[in-house]
Formats: C-alpha cells, structure tokens, sequence
C-alpha cells in the first residue's frame, strides 16, 4: 500500500474532498497545520509592535491507497488542489508496509 | 425638576443601553467564521467611539432640535451641546403636542441627550450583522457616519423628537421603527451594494463560537432593560410596565422561535433560543410601555415564529443578510409596531392610545404609515449612501482580503494565537 | 405610595438578577466537556424562557397569592397577572403578620412580580449544574415546568409568600431556603434518577475553559447585589446592609475555600477562588439584611471552608453531582440558614430577629426547622416528578448521545468551530 | 437625610465597579499567552477576595477616619466597621472644609464605605497587567495586601479623604492621582524589581485571545460608569454631568488612539480600539464631574494620541510593563489631572474650580503638584515593599514555572482543554 | 526502526495508551484530527440551515518502534482501540530509516 | 526524496526554524500535537480532584528534503532543538516515492 500525504490550502479542503471522492478515495485523515515555505507571510501589529507571521494556516490529508491507484489518486489532488498561486502545497507519497483495519482486522487493500 | 429616583433610574439605563452594543458585538462575532471576528468586533466597538462624538457634536441637535414642530428634521440649536444642561427641561411646550405643555422631564436635560446617544450608537450597530464578512473598514466608517446624520437623526426627530410621525399619532415607544425598521431597512440596501460573501450560500458558514453568541445574548436581553424601560424616562409604573413587558416577551420569543425549528427541522438549538429571544425583544420595543397583561407573551411568541420563518426569505430572493438583520430586526420591528396597533391600551398607559383590541382602528393605521415611512425613507437613503461610497472608494473588500479574512487584511490582528 | 428611588433600585436588581442566569450558564458551561457547552448554555437560558412564561401564567399567583395566609400555597388570584398592576399595594393585610399590617410595598405590585421571577428562573436553573452532560433536553424541559409549579411555588410561598414557616418566625432574606437549599435537594434527588455520567469518577473530565467559569463567576457576583440587596424591596439601609454582607461574605468565601485548598491540594485554584466566592453568596443570601459588622467575614470563611469539603462527599458516597450543586447550594444554603440562627441581630434590622449571638435560640430552632422542611419537601417531590418523568420518556439520553455530546446529539449544533 | 435615589444610584454604582475587576482581568487575559490566563484572572479575582476584608477591616478606616484633617492617614475610628452604619452623616465638619461644614452624605455611610471598598479592589488590580507572566502568585497576595495598606489607604486619605492634598485645592474627581497615577507609578516600580519577562523583546508574545480583551474592556466601559458619575455620590446633575463626560471621553479616546495607530503602523486594530477607549476613561476621571461642554472630547482625543505614544516608551527605556499599565494608567493619569488644571469650570460644578481656561493657573499648579506628590510616594514606597517582598520569598517564578506558564506552575491548572 | 500510524476513536485513547504502556511502548507522539470514511457524519442546524458534517475527531497516534515489535504493539493497539462499530479507526505500518533521540543523539533502537 | 519528522518542544520552534532556514531548508510543515514519553507529566487540580497529564505539547515538523541532505538537515536540527533535558524530542526520517508540487505539478527536487 502507498501512504499520499498532501499539504493543501485550507479553502480548497471541500473540493479537494469531493474530487476524491468521486475518484473512490473511500477514507482519509485531515489535519490542522501550518505551513512554511516560500508563500509570503503577513504581519501583525499589537500595540505598536510589529510581527512578522511566516507560518500559514494549510491542511493536511493523509491517505493510503492501494499501490495501483497512486497516479490517479496524485492526479486529481493536483487538479482539485491548484489555485496557480503560490503556497498551492505539496503531494508525497511513501510506502506502507500494512494497513490495518481496528474494526475487523482486515489488512491492505481489504482495509482502506 | 429634577426626581433622584428618575435620574437615578436613567443613569443606569444609559449605562444599560451603552452595554448593548459590545453585547451585539459578540452576539454578531460569534456567528462568523473565525477569521473575521475581529473585523465584527471593531465594527461595533468603533460605532461606540464615532457616533457618541458625532452625536453630541451635531446629530443630537438635528434630531431633538425644534423638539415637537411636527417637522422632518431638528435644528442647530444644540449643535456642541450648547444649551443642554444640568437641568430639567420642558420640550417642545408650544408645539402641536396634544396638552400644549410638551414634554416635561424630571432628569436633567443632559442625562436625556446621553440616554439617546446609545441609542444612536447601537442603531447603525445592528447593520453590521447584515455586511458581515466583506465590509471594507474604511467604507464602513464613512457609511455610518452619513447614516447617522442623513438617516438615524431625522428619523429619530420624525418620532422621538415630536415630528411629522409623532404629530400623525403613531407611537413607538423605544424604538420599533426608529431603531429596529430603520436599521433592517438600510442593511437591505447595503447588501444589496455590498453583494453576496464569497461562497455564499454554497459554502459552509458556521458560527465560529456560539458561546459568544449566547454572551452576546444575554448581554442583550440585560441592556434592554434600560433601553425599553429607561425610554420611560422616568422610575415609574410605565418604566415597570415596560421592564415587564421586555422580559416577557424576550421568554415568549424564544419558544416560539423553538417551536417551530423544532417542527421544521427536528431540534432547537441554542443558536435558536438566543435569536427568538431577540426577536421578542425587537418585536416589544415599540410596545413595551404601551400595552400589559399577557400582551407580550402573544407578540414574543408571533415575533418568534414569524422571525424564523422570515429569515429563510434571504434564500429565496438570494439576498446576502449574513446573519440575518433584515429577517429579525426589519420583519420583527414592522412586525411589533403593526401589533402596537393592536395591543395597544390606555389601560396601561393614559398617555398611549387605544388600538384594535380596544375597538379602535386608527392606531394600527397609523402605525402602518409610520412603518412603511421609516422602512421606504431609510432603504432609498441608504442605498443612495452606500452606492457613492461604493463608487468613490469600493465599499467591498478585494477577494483576496475576503479569503484572508477581515481581521487580518482590515486590522492586521489575528483573534485567537497561543 | 410608590417611592421612585424604591422603583428605580427595583427596576434595576430585576434586571441585575435577571442577568445572573446567563453569568450562571458560563459558570457552569466553563466546567463541562466542549461537547456540551451548548447542552448546558441550552438548559440556562431555555429556563429564562420557559420559566418567566410559566410564571406570568401561573407561578406568581400560586407563590404569591393569598399572601400571608401562614398556608402551603397560594391561589389563582393573579392567575395571568389579573389584579397586579402600577400601583404600589400592601399585601397580606389581614393576616398573621406581626403588626397586622402585613407588607406595604413602596414599588409598583408589578415589578415585585417581575423581580420575583427573575427568581423563579434562575432556581431551577441551578440544577443544571448537577445533571451536567447527560439529561435529555425534552425530559429536562418537562421536569424544570414541572418543578417549577410542584415544588418551587409552594416552597416560596411558605416563606416569601407569608406562608406557614414565615408565620413559624424562621427568616430567610433572599432566599437560603428558598433558592439554594430548595434547588440543592432538587439537585441530589434527579440525580439519583439519571444516574452517573459515563466514566464517572475514573475518566477525566477537566473543565474545557475556566474563563467562559470565571466570567460566569464575575456576572453572577455583579447580579447577587440585585438578588440580595433588591430583596430589600426598597433603596434603603437595609438594602445597603445586604449589599456590603454581600460583596464581603463572596471576598472571605473565596479566601475560605483558598485556604484549604491552599492547604489540601497545594495550590490554589481559580476554578477554587470562583467557587468559594460562590459559596460565600449562596451562605450569605439568607443573611443578607438581618447581620452586620464583621459577620460576613465569618459567614463567607465557613461558607468557602465547609462547601469545599462538602465536595468531596460525592466522592464517599458516589453520587454524580457533576458540577457540585449540592456541595456548594445544598450545603451552603443549610450553613446559611443556620448561621443567621446565630448571626442575626436587630442592630441591623429592627424587622429581622436576634439570634444566637444575641443569646436567643429560638431563631435558630426556627432555621433548623424551615431548613429541613424544605429539604425534605424538595428532595422527595423532585424525587417524585423526576421518576415518572423518566418513566414516561427516559430522563437521561442514550449511551451514544452521551459519548457525542449533548451538543450534537440534543441540538445539532457545534459550540466551536473555524 | 437619605435620600432613596441618591441610594438607588450608589447601591448600582456599587455594583458597577465591583464588576469591573472582573472586567480588567478579561481585558488583561486575553493580552496574554495561553498559558498565563489564569494566572491573570487568579490575581484579579484574589484582588477581589483578599482586599474587600483588608477594606472592611482596616482599610477604610486608614483611609477615611479623621476625614477632612488635612493630613496623611487617618485612624482607627471604623476598624472592623465600627461606627459605620445604616445611616447618613456628616463627614469633617469640624476641620478645613471650605464651607465649615465638611461632607454630608445622602446616602447611608455604609454604602459609601462600601463603594470606596470597589475602589480599593480595582486600584490594586491594575497592576497585574504589569507584572503578568511572572510574578509569583505568593509574593503577588503579600504585594497587593501590604499595598493597600501602606499606599493606596494613605493616599485616598490625602485626597478623598480630606487630608493634605484636597486641603491644598486639588481636585480628583474619581481617582485620576488615587487611582491611576498610583498604580501606574507601583507598576513601574514593581516591574524593576521583577525583570523582563524571558525572551521579552525580542520574542513574539501575541495575545492570545483578543476577544477576551475586548469584552473585557466593554466591561469595564459600563463599569465606568459607576465608577466616575457613582463619584458625585448622588443621582443629580453632577453625576449627569460625569456620566456624560466619561462616554464621550472613551469614545474620543478610540477615535484618537486609532487615528495616530492607523498613521503609524497603516492599520486601526481592535486592540487599538480598546486600549484607546480605556485611555480616555483614565484621563476623563479626575475631571468627570469638573468639566462639560466639548471638553471630554479634547480630554479623550488626547489621551487616545499621548497614551499610544507613551506605551512606547518601554521599548526605548528597556523596562517590560507588560501590557502597558505604565503608559495608559500612569500617563492617561498624569495627562487627564493636568488637564483638569486647564479645563475645570464651576459652570458645570459650582463646588470646583476654575482652570487655566477660566483663566486661573492656581488649580494647574495643585494638580501638578498632587500628582508628582502621589507618583513619588507610591512609586518609592512600592519599590521598598517589592524588594523587600523579593528578599524574603522571591517575587518572581523561577525559569521553568515561568516556560510553562503561570496556569499550572501556580494554580495547577490549564485554562483550556477538550 | 518501524513507524506505526494509528487513527482512533478519541475517547479510546485512554485505554489505547494504558495498553501500550503495558505492552512495553516507551512513547508516542498523539495529533488531533479529523476523519472522513465509512463512518456517517451527523447534521449540523444553523438559523434553518442544516449541513452534513463528514469529518468527525479522530485521534492520530505516531509511534516508532523496533521491527521485532511491529506485530505485538499492532496487535495490542487493534485490541485495545476496537469497539466494533463503524470508525474505529486504521492502523498502518512504514519503514523508518533512521531514529534519533535530540537530547542524546543516541539512533534507533536506543532513541525510542 | 527523504521525509523528516521531528518532534521538538514548542518553544524551542523559532530557534529550528532560523537554523533550518539558514541550512537550506525550503519548507515545512508544523504540527501541535502532544507527546508522552520519559519526560513527566504535571498534576492539574479541580475542585479537590487530581488529575495526572502526562501528554505534554509539543510540536512537529515535516520537511522532505532531498536524501544527500538528510544528514546536515538532521545535524542541524538537533543542534538547534538541543535543551539537554529530557523530553527533547526524536527525529525519524522515511523514504520518500515521490515529491509533487501542487501548483506546477514539478517532482521531487524540483518540488521542495
Ligand atoms: N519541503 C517541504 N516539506 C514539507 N512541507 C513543505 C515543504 N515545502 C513546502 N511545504 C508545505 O507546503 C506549503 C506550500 O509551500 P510553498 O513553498 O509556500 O508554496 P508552493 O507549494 O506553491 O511552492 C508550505 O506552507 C508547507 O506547508
Ligand atoms: N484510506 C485511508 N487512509 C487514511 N485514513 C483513513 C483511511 N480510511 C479511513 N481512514 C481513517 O480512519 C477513520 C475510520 O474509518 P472508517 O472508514 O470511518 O471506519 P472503519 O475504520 O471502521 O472502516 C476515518 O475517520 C479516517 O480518519
Ligand atoms: N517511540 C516514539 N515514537 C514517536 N514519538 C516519540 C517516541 N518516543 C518519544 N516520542 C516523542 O518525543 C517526545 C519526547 O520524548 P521523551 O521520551 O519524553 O524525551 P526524550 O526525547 O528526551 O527521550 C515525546 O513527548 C513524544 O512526542
């Protein structure tokens, strides 16, 4: 099994979920992040002072798919995920030993 | 002269009145998404610091100015609060007021002037909760500036400060058109400019925090205590009767607005509760020292359930009332001054009028022409304002800024951090 | 004759203690899990709803009607607020009282039934805090209708009504036993019936935000000063005397509870100084315009010492008091009935008693007296009500609804999001 | 005499500013990380407990026995509230009163006891905002007890209580010396001692919740108002006249702190909009019940513009006043009794005096001379007190409880949970 | 060294960390998320809006261990994190190359 | 490609992110997550109950990075996250299939 982690924009997590779905994602995992690289901050002023705030509020989605499907599965990510503009994210895909389901105890492919 | 116990009286209730509009603030901020809190929160306390500084330069004296000439619009006369004292005062004694003796107040003149300038305040207030979201700041403040002086002020002197609407014999005891169709009326039309936020009504908007809703609530239903009952402008029976009044109907409201969620979508829910509540306080406002007995538990409930249903409106006519301004404040402010007309009662106050319950029709007639003024009035006015500030200096936030948010793109402040 | 510093005191504390319910709803939400905030906000503030309706209806005239009767329980001479208008009256007349001349108010009759009801709302709303995550809300919304008519109405007629323990000679300012020992009983009894809260004592259940506690803490500390100091009916030196007792006895209630927890625990907490502060004012409430001097100091030491041990007994004996309404109402409430048998004097209040401090025992036989009996009486009619109600519907929601929260599984709605 | 308004106004008064501390620790809190919350609160909420007995007990009784003898502490004659009553009475007549006939009070002297007590708590309270994040909660409660005693006692005697400085002519209506210039002065003593908070200046301290700060200071807005127009010690005209100038003031305040922000730093913030509200009330209090007309508008504008320019000074002089106490409260103080100097009038109270716009330069001269007279005092008394308080016990945590944060390195609690 | 990835039911996680304890697991590294799967979502009502709610908590559980672990600590971690219904939840299991301990530098199996 | 995961405590985040930036790093992701481990928990107290934590905050970072960098990254990482007491944290790194950048669609080095 292959595990797809995906660093998105938070806005895009709905379309990013539908795509998905409709190219048989059955489940995945999403986590709150912040993200830093070469999209451009913000700052923030309290009483004066200035901050510079360089980490971005992005979402995180962590999917493992059977080993066959990682192409399509990345391909509509980065269709569903692009905006064109900077900070759009990143896609890495790492390799899983097993997967397990806790109900059942399926493994692999029986278990996504 | 002066009573202590009135004045005692009217100073908490501008306090009261004064505590409402942060209430509003975090009634509105806990409805939008958490990235626009602060742009919420900033709206309403900013209308706290221009307006109260316009009001006593100019806008108290264009509305209460040529008290009681039966007119449209106030005069200079208090402009910097000139002639507006530690002293009672009689207003408007030669007038067309109905004893020739005008109104007499037993708290100082100055006390009356403060009391009315919370209500200028949270009046334009009540407009944020339609723009949320998308309302640029600096358009903002230039909107209610114009609008307190081109909108609330003569409104404010058609019938608190003895104009045309009041000489006509409609009545409103706190506010019901002056407060609550005035500013339903103009967030109609600013939406209207304004457009619809980003997403809507596709997208999920769910309240970032109903607890600040529900403190907001409650901070509310408290302050409106000073509002319906302070209106009274004095610690007497009118004041208890509408103090009564106030927090029945705000009870009444929030069951019929449960009912019938309940019915039509299966549960009440607290964001349910907290806007019946408000729908009954809104509906009783212009009520509130005029009728008694089990009257406001029959305009709470009706204002409940006519209110729930009228927000749904915004989907049918794909209108963008973010959090529903025209739905309780517009259709429940018409809603209170039309039952005026029929709840009304000289039993409760001699200085009222008898409406449909007692057999007499013309009340309710002339409430429904001060609506229907009030509503029409504020809606093209309002519009006209927000259409030339749009055009000078967009009165919307660029896309980018309404994805960011208006807490960072507006004030550069992020509401919650570790 | 109605006084307007009288009326404009009264006005206000209603408003003040009207507000106290909401300040309880956060005291309370702070503690519980984020899954039912909103349950929690939800009961609190459904009580605002449903109880002043149930009480303009009903629940004033069978608490307050055959005034001074020395009975069990009124009648329906106010049933809809019939007979209680502006004017200021004198209630009780003919009766048992003391100078024959029963209670001559110095307000308009109707604010003494508004503000009585701002009591009848928030008694049976400090249940909530004891039934915490797990009634079902239609069986709760049944069971405070119920309670309120069953249990509340008669009780406070026994003693505010001038009912049978009022005519005993046992006193009770602002309600001890009328609020808090009647509410506390009520408390451990539905318990009882709903059971503990899953995973109850092992798992942990950490307050989710002590700060939604800590302002809660705040209003109802700001609002007790209506709910003491307004129970003087009058803007006078009794009502100054229940205003200082007040403040004071919440300031040494918190330094009580600090101290031994100081000294049990290590630290002392927040959630411990808003606790004891707490418990200081539900001792003192009884008290309030019947001692003076350094008395509050010692009322709210033993308040915040005795309640924060009275705590641990849910532990000993395993019932499910969630957030400590027995160990802080039922308990404090009990101590401050009994320590007004002590503390009282007619130094402070020539209408009030002289206890045991004054070498007179009978005050307190008389506090023993009304305390139980409304311990009892409470305890086993909420036993009652409780059982049937569970019987008919299940009082307390199903096992998933319970893992899911309240929030979700009774009003579909999420406290926080984005 | 007592007179029932006046009574009905100060009991609420009362209310007001006891809720004000609560107010402050919320306008505090949310300043701070997440995990000094409760800290912050703690040290608000024990400034309630602990100092309302130390008041009770002996404070009242330093501050205002020997009222009117133009000295620098009174006696013992109220310790434990020993002749304080329910009754009216005459305070000072025999001393250097103007008038021969020193103060006569309208309302019952226990209730004036007891708002001074709200004054005692709030004072001391203040300066918590400075030394946030690290002071040790121990060293905090011996700190503000032996504050109120040997600053705050002395110095409301010198000029509430009739002592050197209100013999001299000054005048402080509300505590602009008493209160703020007090606090602020301790506050810049006590951080000396205490020491930069670790990483402080360079490291990124964010508020973490400004919600809390702005609901806070709408807390302490409302409050305000009994603070400042509860000052006048009666429901008349100058309590009107205050409540009007401190509104007004707040509002100016906003505009002008957000104005110089939004040319400074390109944005108008939220928090902007709170601290320059709160800055205009600071500066208005001393002259609240002194000044009219447009003045409170001048006295906010520059307390909105001097305070935002003052809390910068930390930066340039290296001491970490955490969330500016020093520059809003010692500053606004010092600005707002200096402008009393030049705005005072007796148009608008016959009982003050004339200022440099009236043409008299001897009232700028006293308030110039009582407010370094009470900056020295407290800032070098407040010093001996913290180092002393340093040697014995360490008034700052140590490094780790100081990284972990206050919550549960002193209270053994964590604000926020599931 | 071996990564095991758990995706839990939250209130399962007292139980899920007393066992691990139990079965030897030194530490462990726990993320709040969110999950979309089999399991249903639930209805959220705002002013007469109702939404579909599709991602429910869930309690992400990282753990790193030696090879010769793997099939005991999954085994303990299925037991414990199973209720049987729908959502219980994924375990999967990926190939670390190398653990270090920060405070000592010490690698893999000496670093858990 | 390598993926580096490291767990650090929260307040030592903005020294490793200089350092790492300084290093080369391009991005990263961060995580708030807790951690139990060797490091004690502390007791929190209410209302007379006590109650042992012992998930303690801290914070995560995943960066991926090309593999000849894996050493000085980690070098680098640890110097900066270093305190010398316990609770520090771990760095484990995982091969990484494949790196994809959502907004040009680039791979592996080119996407960091
Ligand atoms: N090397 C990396 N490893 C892990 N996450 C990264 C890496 N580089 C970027 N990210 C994540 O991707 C997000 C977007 O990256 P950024 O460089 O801003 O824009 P883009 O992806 O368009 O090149 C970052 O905010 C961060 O969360
Ligand atoms: N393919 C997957 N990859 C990653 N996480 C998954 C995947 N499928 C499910 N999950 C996670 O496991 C949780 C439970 O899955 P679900 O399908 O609802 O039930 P079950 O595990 O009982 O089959 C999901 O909420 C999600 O967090
Ligand atoms: N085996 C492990 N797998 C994953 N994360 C771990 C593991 N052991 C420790 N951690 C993480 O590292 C943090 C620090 O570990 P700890 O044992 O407390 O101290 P140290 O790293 O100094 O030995 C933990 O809080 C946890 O987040």
């Amino acid at each position: 099994m292959k595990l797809i982690t995906a660093i998105i924009k938070p806005h895009k997590l709905d379309d990013v979920k539908d795509a998905l779905k409709v190219a048989g994602v059955q489940g995945m995992t999403v986590t709150e992040v912040k993200g830093f690289g070469q999209q451009r901050g913000h700052t923030e002023i309290y009483r004066g002072a200035e901050y510079q705030v360089d980490l971005l509020p992005k979402t995180r989605l962590d999917m493992v798919v059977r080993p066959e499907d990682v192409g399509q599965v990345t391909g509509v990510l980065v269709e569903a995920a692009r905006t064109g503009k900077i900070g759009d994210g990143k896609i890495w895909v790492t390799e899983v030993d097993q997967l397990i389901r806790i109900r059942t105890g399926e493994l692999d492919a029986d278990a996504t | 002269m002066i009573d202590r116990g009135d004045t005692a009286w009217l100073l908490i209730a501008t306090a009261l009145v004064l505590f409402m509009t942060p209430g509003l603030a975090f009634f509105y901020a806990g409805m939008v998404r958490s990235k626009n809190v602060l742009g919420m929160l900033m709206q309403n306390f900013f209308a706290m610091g221009l307006l109260a500084v316009l009001w006593v330069v100019i806008g108290f004296s264009l509305a209460f100015g040529n008290f009681g000439d039966g007119g449209w619009i106030g005069n200079l006369d208090y402009f910097g609060m000139a002639n507006v004292g530690q002293t009672a005062t009689t207003l408007g004694a030669g007038g067309w007021m109905a004893d020739g003796k005008g109104m007499t107040l037993t708290i100082p003149f100055l006390l009356f002037a403060a009391f009315q300038m919370t209500f200028a305040i949270i009046t334009p207030a009540l407009i944020t909760g339609a723009t949320a979201d998308r309302f640029k700041f600096k358009a903002y403040v230039v909107f209610i500036g114009a609008w307190l002086i081109l909108v609330y002020a003569p409104v404010a002197h058609w019938v608190f400060g003895g104009g045309w609407l009041a000489k006509l014999g409609a009545l409103d005891f706190a506010g019901g058109a002056v407060v609550h169709i005035n500013a339903g009326a103009a967030s109609l039309a600013i939406v209207l400019v304004l457009g619809k936020r980003l997403g809507w009504p596709k997208e999920q908007m769910h309240p970032h925090s109903l607890p600040w809703t529900l403190i907001g609530a409650g901070i509310l239903w408290f302050g409106w205590a000073g509002f319906n009952a302070g209106s009274a402008l004095a610690a007497d029976g009118i004041a208890v009767q509408a103090l009564y009044n106030t927090f029945v109907a705000a009870s009444a409201g929030m069951l019929g607005w449960l009912l019938v969620e309940r019915m039509k979508d299966g549960k009440p829910t607290t964001l349910g509760a907290a806007s019946g509540a408000v729908a009954g306080l809104v509906a009783i406002t212009p009520n509130a020292g005029y009728v008694g007995g089990m009257a406001p538990v029959f305009i709470g409930l009706a204002a409940g359930i006519v209110c729930f249903l009228a927000i749904q409106l915004k989907f049918r006519f794909g209108y963008d009332d973010s959090l529903d301004v025209v739905g309780v404040h517009l259709v429940g402010g018409l809603l209170g001054s039309l039952l005026l007309g029929v709840f009304a009662s000289k039993v409760y106050n001699p200085a009222g009028a008898d409406g449909l319950i007692e057999g007499d029709l013309t009340l309710l007639k002339n409430q429904a022409i001060a609506s229907i003024s009030v509503l029409v009035f504020s809606f093209v006015v309002s519009l006209i304002i927000a259409k030339v500030i749009d055009l000078l200096m967009h009165a919307r936030v660029d896309e980018t800024d309404e994805e960011i948010g208006l807490d960072l793109s507006q004030h550069a402040e992020a509401a919650y951090s570790d």
